[in-house]
């Protein structure tokens, strides 16, 4: 089914501004589905509050627009009940690793076969521009008017770190991966994340005085490489691009199975 | 299956009640005292393919039993006193988008960590407005354990009935104490299912469109209607909106539908309330000190009756106007620092008549309290 | 990709005139019109990379072939 | 008849509140009177020293906690200090010597090396609690034998049924003498 | 610094106020629509050495803010409804241990997510009883931009006075709009600094026993005096114990001391009111509207006045029961369900003549509003 | 000064039961501060709940016992307001790990200079005996009467992939280990993170039919070794004591007095 | 003196909250005026349709928002559909032809080309909010001109300053045309 | 740690006689007396390697030296 049948037509134009990251991580998304051809019906996207979190209203699945950070808590009672279902679960950079990082990090290590695709902005849009856990040092934003001082999440770090099974990174720029990692990300059997860095030219690009939205998608294709490239070795600022983790480990649900199985023999034993 | 006799706890006889209901969802995060809610649960839903899962945190058990809950289970989380303050973000949600499920909060003394393993009463104004925004809620409460488990099947068909949460509030006292409980044979008790859409699938579901019963008939996730849930103000589909007029009729819906016909919903108990002059109000395990002081007094032929409320939300009004206008005096007993005499205050003629039996020091009311209490307020002298 | 492309559709509603679409064209084939809006100057250099049709943030423009083989 | 109240103390490894459950359980599902079993806590739920309340009667029970009990078991000496005064007139202090030293009091006082009878006569301490609780079904004289032994049946595997039953009467002897 | 004249939004007098009372600490999570708050602070803060910090969620950040106010800052958080449920467990902390600090929520429709850009004061009753346990809270609010400032000075005075959180109950419309604001040369007005202790290092300090007019002289965490701060209840050098009496007696000076002597916290405004057949009590952007009406009434000689609430926790009983039973009616003019309108009737001869005027679709209780039902209670038909 | 005089002994003995490792935790940690010659009214120590928390009654600094999970939320609110004090945060595991992630993560992301001491006995002690993030598959708890099929964290990893700076890991057994790692970890300047394999007999112990104490601390001294050593080559099973991560990157609160100097030429100039 | 209200709208990146605020601030800083401004928002805060209502008088100001502005400003079709209704009797409404298409309306309707005149005269679109303003300023007639250049002075970089008051007098300049 | 041992010093309202000082005990210096507390059996085996006094979790065992230099 062409990609446009997946999304609420009625409510486009959308509401993201002009040259928003958001829509092009939508269609890669949606192109992702289209090639798995999920059904509508099979599909729960789950999401939490800001810009990216607005993502839910346009596709035609069921959409679950939750708390702003608890996207994947709400999530984990959907798969959890229904594992049948695909659960996919956008999330902004905020909302994913700010207020959202405990049920980020617990999703990880619990390894229910969800995914999760964090829209990476370094910013939050939805409130009009104050820094991220993955804006990192040196950011203008509105509660950095100095520049940030702050650290920043590396996404694929964290994630790894608490035990995720699939991690993969890209950028909208490269739209071919997105659709990709996606796609390998929604059959991988645990569960997965995929990083997609994008850009908000209303808020981010302003403040840090990028020209317009080709600069910032400019800046994604000349300072990014594929994971373990040369151009990696040479140049250690790129960012890598690419699947990072990819490991088979026992579901979660699959694993409760076995928690019925010892519960019922206790009743009948 | 056959009816049976325990010798139970209170939070052991919530979970039978639950099971009894057909809850098959829990999530939940461990506290005092009302983590036996969650082990034995842990136990016992697998035995019967329903789902147990201990979650990071009580924020995360209130999003799980939500988002659960949408794809047709029937849910529940426990907590106490500090985490029931964490979930009230997601109680708010929950009340917004109209989702079923049952939060047990067995109460300890607060504020804060307080003290954890005492028992207090403390949460009852906060059940009602713990979470910003207006909005009403259903809150129930027991003093013995065969009414903890018929109250706990109450409150999910409730939660079924009016797609609203529903707040156990039981206390301390009640959640650990053991007492004879008698499970009846399924089918004795009525047990409400979710009311599901009967619009066939490929015709336009309104998810939030109210029947002329005033019900919302749902469909599961995973099923054939897809539709949007949101926790912003929404159309009859479920998708945001900040028009005025449906921002105002949804929050009169949500409103309404909880308090506009508090029948349905309040329930009390009355123990020689007839020729009463003095009237015990109380609720949970202070209602059981208040019930031995009226067994007490009418031995000694004192007029002392006793109102126990177990709805608590929507307030009883009606009933506490009806019987505390007829009595003397009234006295309410409970252990906090008088949230329900402020309400029962809020709803009778005289306010100046109703006085207060409490005890906040994280021990339950006792009969002396009571006692000296009644003493004075008859006139007889301490 | 050497199939051949009928026409490019934009849907002036839908774009946003973010100027993706144009600046990353390998062929330069489109532009924004005075209303700002994406527009085919030369649809005969397109060679059907649909770059700009996936790029879109907006979903405002569509790359169609004559074997209708893609949408 | 009125009820019969009885506390049981002691710290969180010795089975008090177990003993106490078994009582009013049997008392309540195979005897058919009433019975409540409450208990205090340390902080939380952790471990520390325990009480827990148990009320038999045979008309329904309101106020569950007991604040004079017609039997005190004690079996650490900060439990016996605790509680030793609260005893109501006439009634009676259980203690095993081993762990308690005691001091004047009203009440009755009975001291019984259950500790080392058990272990010298079921070989097992973890039976201590039983064997507490032979001496107060024994005392108390409120509930049956053969209910106290359903419950454990219910309760237990056929394996610890048996030393329990053991215990138990153990206990019930130490009384008699 | 001398005086100066600004043109700003309530958020920003709300920062002109937090600093002119020395605020030094901020720590923060964005929300629409306090997050203003948080970004001038970002850029105030650092400019006279204080200290901002980004927290990753409300929860962090209210618990953050107490952590700074435990070392001697004087410390402050903003947030709006969502946030806002998020704190009351920290909340609750800081009233038990007695830390000053200042909460500002600038409410926006709700339950939920709501409607996050529209005004509403959906949390009044939240600010009162959305922590769990038994206590007491201060919670004001203010109508213009001026007031903002002046309010925002006395919330950081009141919680050092009393050694309590206190909550800025602001709205959208006063947190956004923008109007005159004078700020006086410093020492104009009061700002009234931390109590420390005098006890000399080396003597037993009680950081939790109070002095004889009430007050506990506090003791910067790195300075002499080592002590214990928790959230259990604890004796008065802040150790945990559950004893009775001690329980007790905490519960008592936790709520006493905001309670019993309200009149050095209640502040109100009165418009009219000598005379007024028609009181209008109103509170933050709606007494703005009503206080238009009032305006309106009088140039047609009608005898309308207005009670202007801007100390809403503890409820100003007093002064609304005087005012109220001299009137012939009182209109509540709010922008919720009827919280207010449920305090002035608790607190009145005849609850019946109290009306309600209020608006929860998101917009501002308008002028229309109020004169249609000025017209129907005054008998003058709609 | 002796170990001893840092301690409140008017609360002894203490609450813990016997056996509990937390005692030796605390012995250790007052060895380190003992050893570093710190003044006890330059010690902040803050923690949460849980019986490791009750830790802070015990010792005589500025003791701030605050909620459950949100201890290096306060502590950073302590350290960030007066970073001439030293904060020391010891957590239990569920305190640290399950409510507390957020914080952790972000602290660690941060790299304020205070030290989380994580108390990790795989179980809820105070609440009873349920499991924790840390506990593992196949653990028997309360909560997981079937044995538990959730997957844990991996301290190390967990710290490491949110940016830590310092982290090192040992168990109760290794004593001196404990100390010299807490000394370490209080000289780093930065964010640093000690985990200690710690026993609770009363529910860990019980529920896993651990015969005593004993046998819990065999298993930290068989079942550990060295990182970097060949046993580890040899038995993967192993868990590896150490220092994992030791870097050098600029302190949060010396970073802000740039912000606060940009600043004030902002109103200066 | 009666109070006199606008309301500006238009799209995020406009900048007609600036200009509003400028106004509003003018009156009140310097021309010793009651003036309040409020304004609307979309979800959250991000951009989108944007709405600022000012007040201007010389009395207190208590009701802060606009339903009948004296004059409205709208500079996209959007806004100019949604608004060009409320406003009052007699009342004038702004409209820049590049971006709308006018309608019929009961208000007096003034169609100004403020983007080509900006662009052409300062050459740079950014100031385009404040041509927009001059326009405002000249047709309210409430606010000194001398006002509104203090409030840049005190609000921007000395180099923004000249072309911002540049950009005010060709919009006032528009009107007079 | 060749130093001279000079005593043992339990604290016997302290120690809760879990056991762990007399297992560790390289010695075997250590035991638990019929209250269930610790108690030297051979002070002269001891070698003063302090193991026990650092891991008791109840700061109830102490090894005192003759020269006095470690407390
Ligand atoms: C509990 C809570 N806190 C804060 C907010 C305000 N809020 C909404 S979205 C958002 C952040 C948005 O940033 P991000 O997640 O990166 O998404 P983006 O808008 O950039 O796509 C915030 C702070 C909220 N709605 N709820
Ligand atoms: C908000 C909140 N949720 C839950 C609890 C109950 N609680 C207290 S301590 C604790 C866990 C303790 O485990 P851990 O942190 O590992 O410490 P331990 O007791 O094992 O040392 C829990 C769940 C609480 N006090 N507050
Ligand atoms: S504010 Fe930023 S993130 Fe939000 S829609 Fe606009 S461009 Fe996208
Ligand atoms: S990318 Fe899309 S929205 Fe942007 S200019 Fe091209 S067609 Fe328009
Ligand atoms: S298909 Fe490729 S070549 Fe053709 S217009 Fe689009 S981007 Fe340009
Ligand atoms: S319950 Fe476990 S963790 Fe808590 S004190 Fe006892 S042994 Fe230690
Ligand atoms: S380790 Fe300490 S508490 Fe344990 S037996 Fe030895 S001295 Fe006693
Ligand atoms: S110092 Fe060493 S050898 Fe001596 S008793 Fe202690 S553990 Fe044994
Ligand atoms: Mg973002
Ligand atoms: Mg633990």
């Amino acid at each position: 089914m062409p990609v446009k049948d997946y999304i609420r037509k009625r409510f486009f134009p959308h509401i993201w501004c002009p040259g928003c990251g958001h829509g092009i991580v939508l269609g890669g998304m949606l192109g992702a589905i289209e090639e798995l051809g999920l059904k509508k019906k099979d599909v729960v996207m789950v999401s939490g509050i800001g810009c990216s979190s607005r993502i839910v209203g346009y596709v035609d699945f069921h959409t679950l627009h939750t708390l702003h950070g608890r996207a994947l808590a709400f999530a984990t009672g959907v798969k959890f009940s229904r594992p049948e279902l695909n659960v996919i679960v956008p999330m902004g950079d905020g909302d994913a690793t700010a207020i959202g990082g405990n049920h980020f990090i617990h999703a990880c290590r619990r390894n229910i076969n969800m995914t999760a695709i964090v829209m990476n902005n370094r910013i939050y849009g939805m409130t009009g521009g104050q820094f991220s856990p993955l804006s990192g040092p040196g950011i203008y934003a509105t509660t950095a008017p100095y520049s940030s001082i702050d650290y920043d999440f590396d996404i694929v770090e964290l994630a790894r770190g608490s035990g995720a099974t699939f991690v993969a990174r890209t950028t909208v720029y490269h739209v071919n991966e997105v659709k990709d990692y996606i796609k390998k990300a929604i059959q991988h059997k645990g569960f997965s994340v995929v990083e997609i860095l994008s850009q908000c030219p209303t808020y981010f690009g302003r403040k840090n005085k990028l020209k317009d939205v080709n600069e910032m998608l400019e800046y994604f294709k000349n300072n990014t490489t594929p994971v373990g490239s040369q151009a990696k070795k040479d140049n250690p600022n790129l960012i890598e691009r690419g699947i990072f983790v990819q490991i088979q480990k026992e579901e979660y649900c699959d694993k409760y199975l076995n928690v019925i199985e010892a519960a019922s023999k206790e009743v009948k034993g | 299956m056959k009816e049976k006799i325990k010798f139970v706890q209170g939070n052991e006889a919530c979970v039978e009640g639950a099971l009894y209901a057909g809850c098959n969802f829990f999530a939940g995060y461990p506290i005092t005292p009302s983590t036996e809610i969650a082990e034995l649960l842990a136990a016992r839903l697998p035995q019967s393919g329903g789902k147990f899962i201990q979650m990071e945190d009580e924020i995360a058990s209130m999003c799980a039993i939500i988002g659960a809950s949408l794809t047709g289970s029937k849910t529940m989380t426990a907590t106490s006193g500090p985490g029931f303050s964490l979930k009230q973000e997601a109680i708010g949600y929950a009340i917004m988008a109209e989702i079923p499920c049952v939060i047990a909060n067995v109460q300890r003394g607060g504020p804060s960590t307080g003290t954890p393993t005492h028992v207090s009463q403390g949460d009852v104004m906060q059940a009602r407005w713990g979470t910003h925004g207006d909005h009403a809620i259903v809150a129930m409460t027991a003093s013995n354990i065969q009414d903890v488990f018929e109250i706990t099947i109450e409150a999910f068909n409730i939660a079924e009935t009016f797609r609203t949460p529903v707040i156990l509030l039981f206390d301390e006292v009640v959640g650990h104490m053991r007492e004879k409980l008698v499970i009846p044979e399924k089918e004795k008790l009525q047990v409400i299912e979710r009311l599901r859409t009967s619009v066939p699938p490929g015709t336009d579901y309104h998810p939030y469109f109210p029947r002329k019963d005033g019900r919302l008939p749902m469909s599961d996730f995973g099923g054939e209607h897809r539709y949007n849930v949101t926790g912003l103000f929404h159309d009859m589909w479920g998708f945001p909106t900040d028009k005025p007029e449906i921002v105002h009729n949804l929050m009169r819906h949500l409103v309404d539908k909880i308090e506009n016909d508090p029948k349905h919903i309040c329930k009390t108990k009355q123990y020689f309330l007839e020729d009463a002059k003095t009237v015990l109000v109380s609720y949970g395990a202070s209602a059981r000190t208040a019930l031995e002081i009226v067994n007490y007094s009418r031995m000694r032929d004192r007029k002392v009756g006793l109102l126990e409320l177990q709805t608590i939300w929507p307030f009883p009004k009606e009933i506490v106007s009806k019987i505390c206008n007829q009595a003397e005096r009234v006295i309410v007993v409970e252990m906090n620092m008088g949230q329900v005499l402020e309400l029962v205050r809020a709803n009778v003629k005289n306010p100046e008549k109703v006085y207060l039996c409490n005890r906040y020091d994280g021990n339950l009311v006792n009969i002396d309290d009571v006692k000296n209490v009644l003493r004075v307020v008859e006139g007889r002298g301490i | 990709m050497a199939k051949k492309v009928k026409e490019i559709i934009v849907n002036k509603e839908w774009c946003k005139g973010c100027g993706i679409c144009v600046h990353f064209c390998p062929k330069k084939v489109l532009k924004l019109d005075k209303s700002n809006k994406a527009a085919v100057t030369d649809l005969d250099s397109c060679i059907g990379c649909k770059l700009c049709e996936l790029r879109c943030p907006d979903f405002a423009i569509e790359v169609k072939f004559l074997d209708n083989e893609q949408s | 008849m009125d009820s019969y109240k009885i506390v049981f103390s002691g710290s969180g490894g010795q089975g008090v509140i177990t003993a106490a459950i078994v009582l009013a359980e049997a008392a309540v599902v195979y005897d058919k009177l009433h019975a409540v079993q409450a208990q205090s806590y340390g902080p939380e739920a952790r471990g520390g020293a325990t009480r827990s309340d148990v009320i038999i009667s045979d008309e329904k029970i309101n106020y569950p906690k007991v604040s004079s009990p017609n039997l005190l078991v004690c079996l650490t000496q900060e439990a016996y200090n605790k509680f030793s005064n609260i005893v109501m007139p006439g009634g009676m202090i259980i203690t095993d010597p081993k762990y308690v030293v005691i001091s004047k009091s009203d009440a009755t006082q009975l001291e019984l090396p259950m500790y080392d009878t058990v272990v010298e006569k079921v070989g097992n301490p973890i039976c201590f609690n039983t064997c507490m609780l032979g001496v107060v079904v024994k005392i108390s004289n409120m509930v049956k034998v053969e209910s106290i032994i359903k419950v454990f049946e219910s309760r237990m595997p056929q394996k610890f049924v048996e030393i329990n039953i053991k215990a138990l009467k153990v206990g019930m002897e130490l009384v008699s003498k």
